[in-house]
């Protein structure tokens, strides 16, 4: 019988909920874990930290019964667990909110809620009002503005990843683990989840926090445990932390400044110029970008930035209005102008718009700058390699070789080499859609400081953000967007945290 | 005078195959100069489709339903419902148990003159010596038929005659030429190809050719003389020498008679028996048939001429 | 479309026009528009078209492709593919009529066939769903093996019921009260059952959900295996129970009975708005689909088209049909 | 992404055995090859090799734009009947001028015009290309009747026109150079070419490969032409070689070349797949053809024994790929 886990009594058991012992997972290439300990206790919130492809999102699937531990023992709540499925998992109250978005996109949100277990009457149908009304009274609960009757697939990144939250949050846990459950959500919605999980461990509930948000961890973690290259590297209570000691446990090093401004105040000419741009969702969108700056674009969930970005790059058809780059109009409308021009993007969704997952990291490198590297249509594989392997050198992505299938790499250095794509070709214009999501401070500071080197050179940089600091601090002219319009621009130094915000909810 | 039907349909196995072009362009001529209206709906190779389509008549209303059957064993139970409709039913081609006639060539006794027309030229041409590549297609009774008629009409004249590889080739020209390449190639001593219908003995001839051996003391035996296959065969190859021809035409004239006479409660024979006969010679096409650019035409006189035998030798009840 | 029947339904009070729309915008109902154009169509083309026996007759030759349908479906919906079922449509005749022979029970004959049915069901299943091999690969190759499999036991020749069961005869060609074909009833329960068994059972969801995300649905703790495994059996079972009718149409077991019929059953299924991606369509939409290409080939054949023409006709409509329900999904 | 991990743990022989797909498509085909012999010495007589290598040919030409077609992600089902069409299309076009030359153009330009069709119908109106295929194989099969009802004979018996099938060049059977120019071509387009790599990349994402400058639709409607256009040269040499256009060839051609692509290790998913494998595909299945006439087993076996071999060797090489992915 399912329950919102915030109401079910739960009993709350003495020892520690979960004790992960000597954990070590290898893959093809990888040692992803080696002899990792982790201990989470009821009522705790205990955060997971490391950098991209430390190993964290493979600690939770070893938990949540989808990968088998090579090395290691799982007790829960004292017992000896073998946790082969993921079936498994969820039986002994593991819920987890995967990294990836884990949903049915042809279903209904509600009836993604049931998923796991669907109530049924005596006979065994489907008690399909029961989900309706259940789904409806959770969301109301959790303070998730989501309607419970649309389809899944036609949602934005945003609401389906309440969705997640609200599906595992559904049923009775005992545990309850979120991979970068914020990667996609507003201030807000951060703080609505932030008051769930509190609720959660007023009950006992242990939860095992993964992000790469710093902020979040001392707001709301209990205790840390960084991880680095697969191996514990400490576990701490959060007030033994500062960020910078942090920082360093997770990259072994310090970062000075996550937002350094080498670049200049100068400004080139305008290579990007938007005028009176409608599509089903913009209305009358203008605005110039120039050569050397960054232009940040602020909005809620569902603004519209993603389809300014889109439609900018020649990606989604438009409606009325006009795009040039560098001077010359964006005609046609597609991708392959716009490459030519100078202008490319760097997709929200990296899965499904920006990896060729089965194609090792050498093909996704290269695929923009191929012909760079061709002669008479032929391509040279030699220099292409190099010039990959520099890529990936500078980027530091990590991969045991330029033939590993894209797929077996983490988030974060998948996001590398998508950007890598990018910048192989000498662009005008970069339209980069939240960037950094799910990207480790390290990794992030390394993308700001080429997003401010790109700049420099000369480079027109768009940046969809949701990240205030992100937004503050890299950019050199904030726009904000609400319901498909533009609704404030300013400068960087007349920018407020304060005025950013009141232009988007305008 | 006997009254004839208005409608007679006409449930064909494969209407795009030239042999059953002809049969309809046989039947639709005899229905044209009786005045009854005639509708073709074709099977084309699927038995479900042949049930269907002989229901489709049955509900339509024809008087007479003649069916070529996909597989005479899947046609039992529209014997049945054709009798329960009370519709006149011919067969065409093969027998169906319970069915009351059926207008059909002698499958094996058309095998076996040609098999003798062939011995007889092995004994002249060939120094006696016959040994046969049979491009064969085992899924058809009435086709094995032939195969066995031929090599026992062979046998009466050259008993030491051998069936040297008997294949598959579908009935296609092009999976004939693919098994026959690899049966040519595996016996060097072949001199006989029988094929089973015109596409089965191009097909072997094909193969033949594209092996890169001469035509010198080789017998190319076809049957059928479904279109302008075997006529351009014969004109222009040299081992082309024997076509089994079986006058399509002739079978759908003689079908429509049957339907008349089943419509006017006439006593017919079981089985009607419609002509074959063997044509030896380069030549000896034109007795037959005339030919002006892609069309043919059967020469009814010489056709009608050739007596076909009342009762066939052996049926696919003797298989 | 309609994954969740009830919670799209109750979507609260619109107002006509918006009902109206999102109706249309719902695959079956401009299938079942199609379907009705096409038979008014017909019955002012041609004078015999609209009459009970005529329609009922359709009723009873689509039920064939019906029942094979909703299995196809079945196994689409679960993200896989099954094209052996022409085959065993095929196969399934041969125990059902050897055993009939044999024993002079209908009912032996039809557990032999079904059982004949199950195993390469479960052989499909067992090399797609736990073996991993793709669907089309696996079933491609049971294709050949079975269908070379009767050839090879029959020697090409057709197995004759040799006792003339009337219960044997009767299930393919009979009425009830003489008007509707027993296997369009047949294929009418069937419906029914599995269009509940998709809607409103659990299992039916996760069948949905294992085509649409497998690993989504791995990690909501569903056994995928099993479960596309399922998906195969029920696939062969139906194919099987259409094969038995189609054997008892023949009055024998036939061995080139069934060629080609999965092509047929995979455009219906298309055609009826069942995505090859796995995961979206209904089974209703399968049905109308095997409904419309039916009444399609009944039509023309009424209106003495030629095969030829009945050919190109048919494969332009699929590809309008197709073409046309791809175009409504974008615009949405 | 898990589910190589959660694969069972396969035999360690097997895996190592089964170490590389061609590997092991290449020990079948050694095996079968000495099997036979063993069975049957003809089985190495230069006219059955010879015999063995034409056929391969036809398939082979189709064969390799059904590789690249498939490497898109894409597939075509109405090969067969195209091949027969264009077939009789190249032989009336011959008769009606007079001229070889334009016959030849003619029967292969109507294949690529089928290609064309195909292409469009995909890429423009955005039917899936199972589908599609298949009713475009109902259209040709039907319209091809249309055309011509009969088989279109060699009417002036043009010897240049059988001499493309039968002719050679020094020992070799010419269709096998076409073969051998077509292979190697477009072996060096998948392998070493930007539109290869195109290939490859929108058979793996179509939305990557479009954001990047990539025209998908462009890309996909030319294979498909070219497709089209190799199942026209196909065409044309069976026709020479039956020496006649035959409309009702080529039926079950399209599962015979899907099959040995398959066969190949390409994947039906897009993305992935070799025309060395494609090559091995076609002279397995076409050894095991011809061998089982040369051992004189039951014709039969010809069907049953392809379905097994290609369960089998997609099989193992399920289990070398996740034993690599080890
Ligand atoms: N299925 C797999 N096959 C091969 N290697 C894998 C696989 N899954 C993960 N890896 C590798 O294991 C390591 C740990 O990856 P994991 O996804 O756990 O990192 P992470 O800490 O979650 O990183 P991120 O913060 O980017 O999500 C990485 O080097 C990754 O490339
Ligand atoms: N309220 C909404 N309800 C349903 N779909 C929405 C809603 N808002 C946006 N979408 C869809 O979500 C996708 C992304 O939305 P959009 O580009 O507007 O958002 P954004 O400003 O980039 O914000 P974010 O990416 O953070 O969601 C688009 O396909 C859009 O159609
Ligand atoms: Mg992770
Ligand atoms: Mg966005």
């Amino acid at each position: 019988m399912p329950a919102d886990a915030a109401t079910a009594a739960v009993v709350r058991p003495a020892g520690p909920a979960l004790e992960m012992a000597g954990i070590g997972k290898r893959f093809p290439g990888v040692l992803a874990l080696e002899n990792v300990d982790l201990t989470l206790e009821p009522g705790k919130v205990h955060a997971l930290m490391g950098e991209n492809g430390a190993g964290k999102s493979t600690l939770i699937k070893i938990l949540a019964g989808v990968y088998q531990r090579d090395a290691g023992t799982v007790r829960i709540g004292g017992a000896e667990a073998d946790l082969r499925s993921p079936r498994d998992a969820l039986r002994a109250g593991i819920k987890v909110v995967f990294q990836e978005i884990a949903l049915i996109s042809e279903f209904t949100v509600a009836e993604n809620i049931f998923l796991e277990e669907y109530p049924v009457n005596g006979l065994g149908s489907i008690r399909w009002s029961t989900i309706r009304k259940e789904a409806a009274a959770l969301f109301a609960r959790l303070g998730f503005d989501v309607d419970p009757a649309a389809k899944v697939g036609q949602l934005p990144v945003s609401q389906q990843q309440m969705v997640e939250i609200a599906r595992a949050l559904a049923h009775e846990a005992r545990i309850v683990v979120m991979d970068e459950p914020t990667s996609s959500l507003t201030p807000n919605e951060v703080a609505l989840l932030f008051t769930v999980i509190r609720r959660l461990t007023g009950l006992g509930i242990a939860v095992l926090y993964v992000t790469h948000k710093l902020d979040e961890v001392f707001e709301i973690a209990d205790t840390v445990t960084v991880l680095r290259d697969g191996r514990h590297i400490s576990t701490r209570p959060i007030g033994a932390h500062t960020h910078e000691s942090l920082i360093q446990d997770m990259i072994g090093r310090k970062i000075d400044n996550l937002f350094p401004r080498e670049r200049g105040a100068a400004r080139g000419d305008v290579v990007v110029k938007v005028e009176g741009l409608s599509t089903d969702k913009l209305k009358d969108v203008s605005f110039e970008a120039k050569a050397g700056e960054v232009l940040g674009f602020f909005g809620l969930m569902g603004a519209g930035r993603t389809e300014l970005a889109k439609a900018i790059v020649g990606f989604d058809p438009i409606r009325t209005g006009r795009i040039s780059i560098g001077g010359t109009p964006l005609v046609p409308h597609n991708t392959r102008t716009g490459v030519a021009l100078g202008i490319g993007l760097l997709t929200e969704d990296r899965k499904s718009e920006g990896l060729m997952l089965e194609l090792p990291v050498l093909q996704n490198t290269s695929l923009a700058a191929l012909e760079d590297f061709a002669r008479a249509g032929f391509v040279d594989e030699g220099r292409e390699r190099s010039a990959v392997q520099q890529f990936v050198d500078r980027f530091r992505v990590k991969t045991p070789s330029l033939n590993q299938q894209i797929k077996n790499l983490s988030g974060g250095n998948q996001q590398k080499v998508l950007l890598a794509r990018w910048l192989m070709r000498g662009l005008k214009v970069i339209v980069v859609d939240e960037p950094t999501r799910g990207i480790d401070v390290g990794a992030k500071s390394e993308i700001f400081a080429l997003i401010d080197r790109l700049a420099g050179e000369g480079l027109a940089v768009i940046m969809m953000t949701s990240e205030m600091p992100e937004l503050l601090g890299l950019s050199d002219r904030i726009a904000v967007m609400a319901e498909g319009r533009i609704t404030a621009v300013m400068d960087r130094e007349g920018a407020t945290q304060e005025a950013i915000l009141n232009a988007a909810i305008a | 005078a006997a009254e004839t039907p208005k409608k007679i349909g006409y449930v064909t196995n494969y209407a795009t195959h030239e042999w059953y072009q002809n049969v309809i362009k046989g039947m639709q001529d005899r229905a044209g100069q009786l005045g009854i209206e005639f509708e073709v709906r074709d099977a084309n190779l699927d038995v479900a489709r042949m049930v269907s389509a002989a229901e489709d008549f049955m509900a339509q209303g024809v008087d007479v339903l003649i069916i070529t059957p996909v597989n005479e064993e899947g046609a039992v139970p529209l014997v049945r419902r054709a009798k329960e409709d009370g519709v006149p039913l011919v067969l065409e081609g093969n027998p169906v148990s319970g069915m009351t006639t059926m207008v059909a060539i002698c499958d094996y006794d058309t095998g076996y003159h040609a098999g003798v027309a062939a011995g007889e030229y092995a004994r002249d041409k060939l120094g006696g010596v016959a040994k046969v590549m049979n491009v064969g297609l085992p899924l058809l009774s009435a086709t094995v038929l032939r195969s066995n008629g031929f090599m026992d009409g062979l046998k009466t004249i050259l008993p030491d005659a051998t069936m040297v590889h008997d294949l598959d080739g579908g009935g296609n020209p092009d999976r004939s030429l693919e098994v026959s390449a690899a049966a040519l190639a595996q016996n060097g001593d072949i001199n006989i190809i029988y094929g089973i219908n015109d596409s089965s003995s191009q097909g072997g001839l094909q193969a033949w050719k594209a092996a890169g051996k001469s035509q010198d003391g080789l017998l190319v035996v076809g049957t059928g003389g479904e279109g302008l296959g075997f006529i351009n065969m014969m004109a222009t190859e040299p081992s082309y020498q024997i076509e089994a021809a079986m006058f399509p035409e002739k079978v759908g004239f003689t079908s429509i008679d049957a339907a008349v006479k089943l419509f006017n409660n006439e006593a017919v024979p079981a089985h009607i028996v419609s002509p074959t006969t063997p044509m030896v010679g380069t030549d000896s096409w034109k007795q037959y048939y005339s030919v002006e650019g892609t069309t043919r035409t059967i020469n009814w006189d010489t056709v009608n001429a050739v007596v076909p035998a009342d009762k066939c030798m052996k049926t696919a009840a003797d298989l | 479309m309609p994954q969740s029947p009830s919670l799209s339904a109750a979507a609260g009070p619109k107002r006509p026009t918006e009902l109206l729309r999102a109706l249309f915008r719902r695959n079956e109902t401009v299938l079942l528009v199609c379907l009705v154009a096409l038979i008014v169509f017909f019955s002012f083309a041609s004078g015999t078209f609209l009459t009970t026996r005529n329609i009922t007759n359709v009723l009873g030759q689509a039920s064939l492709a019906m029942i094979a349908g909703i299995g196809i479906g079945v196994v689409v919906l679960a993200g896989e593919i099954d094209v052996s079922i022409g085959s065993l449509v095929g196969a399934v005749g041969i125990p059902l009529v050897v055993v009939m022979n044999q024993t002079g029970s209908l009912e032996l004959g039809m557990a032999a066939a079904l059982l004949l049915a199950l195993g390469v069901g479960v052989a499909n299943g067992y090399l797609a769903a736990y073996l991993g091999i793709n669907s089309l690969i696996v079933t491609l190759g049971t294709m050949f093996v079975i269908r070379g499999g009767i050839y090879l036991y029959t020697g090409q020749r057709a197995i004759s019921d040799d006792l003339q069961l009337e219960s044997f005869y009767q299930m393919g060609n009979g009425r009830l009260l003489g008007t509707v074909p027993y296997p369009a009833l047949v294929a009418l329960v069937l419906l029914v059952a599995f269009v509940y068994l998709m809607r409103h059972r659990p299992f039916g969801r996760q069948i949905y959900a294992v085509g649409g995300n497998p690993e989504v649905a791995r990690l909501a703790g569903y056994n995928v295996k099993r479960l596309k495994f399922a998906a195969f059996v029920i696939c062969s079972l139906l194919a099987g129970i259409s094969g038995i009718l189609l054997s008892s149409r023949l009055g024998s077991a036939v061995h080139v009975a069934g060629l080609g019929f999965e092509f047929q059953v995979v455009a219906a299924v298309v055609l009826g708005g069942v995505s090859l991606a796995g995961g979206v369509g209904s089974l209703l939409g399968v049905a109308l689909g095997v409904l419309i290409l039916a009444f399609l080939s009944n039509g023309l054949g009424m209106l003495n088209i030629a095969t030829e023409w009945q050919l190109v006709i048919t494969g332009l409509i699929i590809i309008a049909a197709v073409a046309f329900d791809e175009l409504k999904r974008r615009r949405q | 992404m898990s589910e190589t991990t959660q694969a069972a743990k396969p035999a360690p022989v097997l895996g190592r055995l089964a170490e590389n797909s061609q590997i092991v498509l290449l020990g079948l085909l050694v095996l079968l090859c000495i099997g036979i012999s063993l069975g049957s010495p003809q089985f190495y007589s230069v006219e059955n090799i010879i015999a063995i290598l034409r056929q391969c040919s036809l398939v082979l030409i189709v064969a390799a734009g059904m590789t690249m077609l498939l490497i898109a992600a894409e597939v075509d089902l109405s090969v067969g009947a195209s091949l027969a069409f264009s077939g009789v299309v190249a032989m009336d076009v011959t008769n009606k001028t007079g001229s070889v030359a334009l016959g030849v153009l003619a029967g292969i330009l109507f294949g690529g015009a089928v290609g064309l069709f195909n292409g469009l119908v995909v890429t423009r109106l955005r039917v899936n290309s199972l589908i599609a295929t298949i009713a475009t194989m109902m259209i040709l099969q039907g319209s091809v009747f249309l055309y011509s009802r009969e088989a279109v004979q060699n009417k002036h018996q043009q010897v240049a026109f059988t001499e493309i099938s039968t002719g050679y060049v020094g020992p070799v059977p010419i269709p096998v150079i076409i073969a051998a120019v077509v292979f190697v071509a477009a072996f060096i387009v998948l392998r070493y070419t930007t539109i290869g790599r195109y290939i490859y990349a929108v058979g793996a994402n179509q939305k990557a490969a479009r954001l990047s400058g990539i025209r998908p639709e462009r890309l996909k409607l030319l294979v498909f032409v070219v497709t089209g256009l190799l199942t026209g040269l196909a065409g044309l040499i069976l026709t020479s070689l039956m020496n006649a256009g035959q409309p009702t060839a080529g039926r079950g051609f399209e599962l015979t070349v899907i099959a040995a692509v398959i066969l190949g290790g390409t994947s039906l998913l897009g993305g992935r797949g070799t025309l060395i494998g494609t090559l091995l595909g076609v002279l397995v299945l076409k050894v095991i053809d011809n061998g089982i006439i040369i051992l004189r087993w039951d014709q039969n076996l010809q069907m049953v024994v392809p379905g097994v071999v290609i369960i089998v060797a997609t099989y193992l090489d399920l289990i070398r790929s996740r034993a690599n992915a080890r």
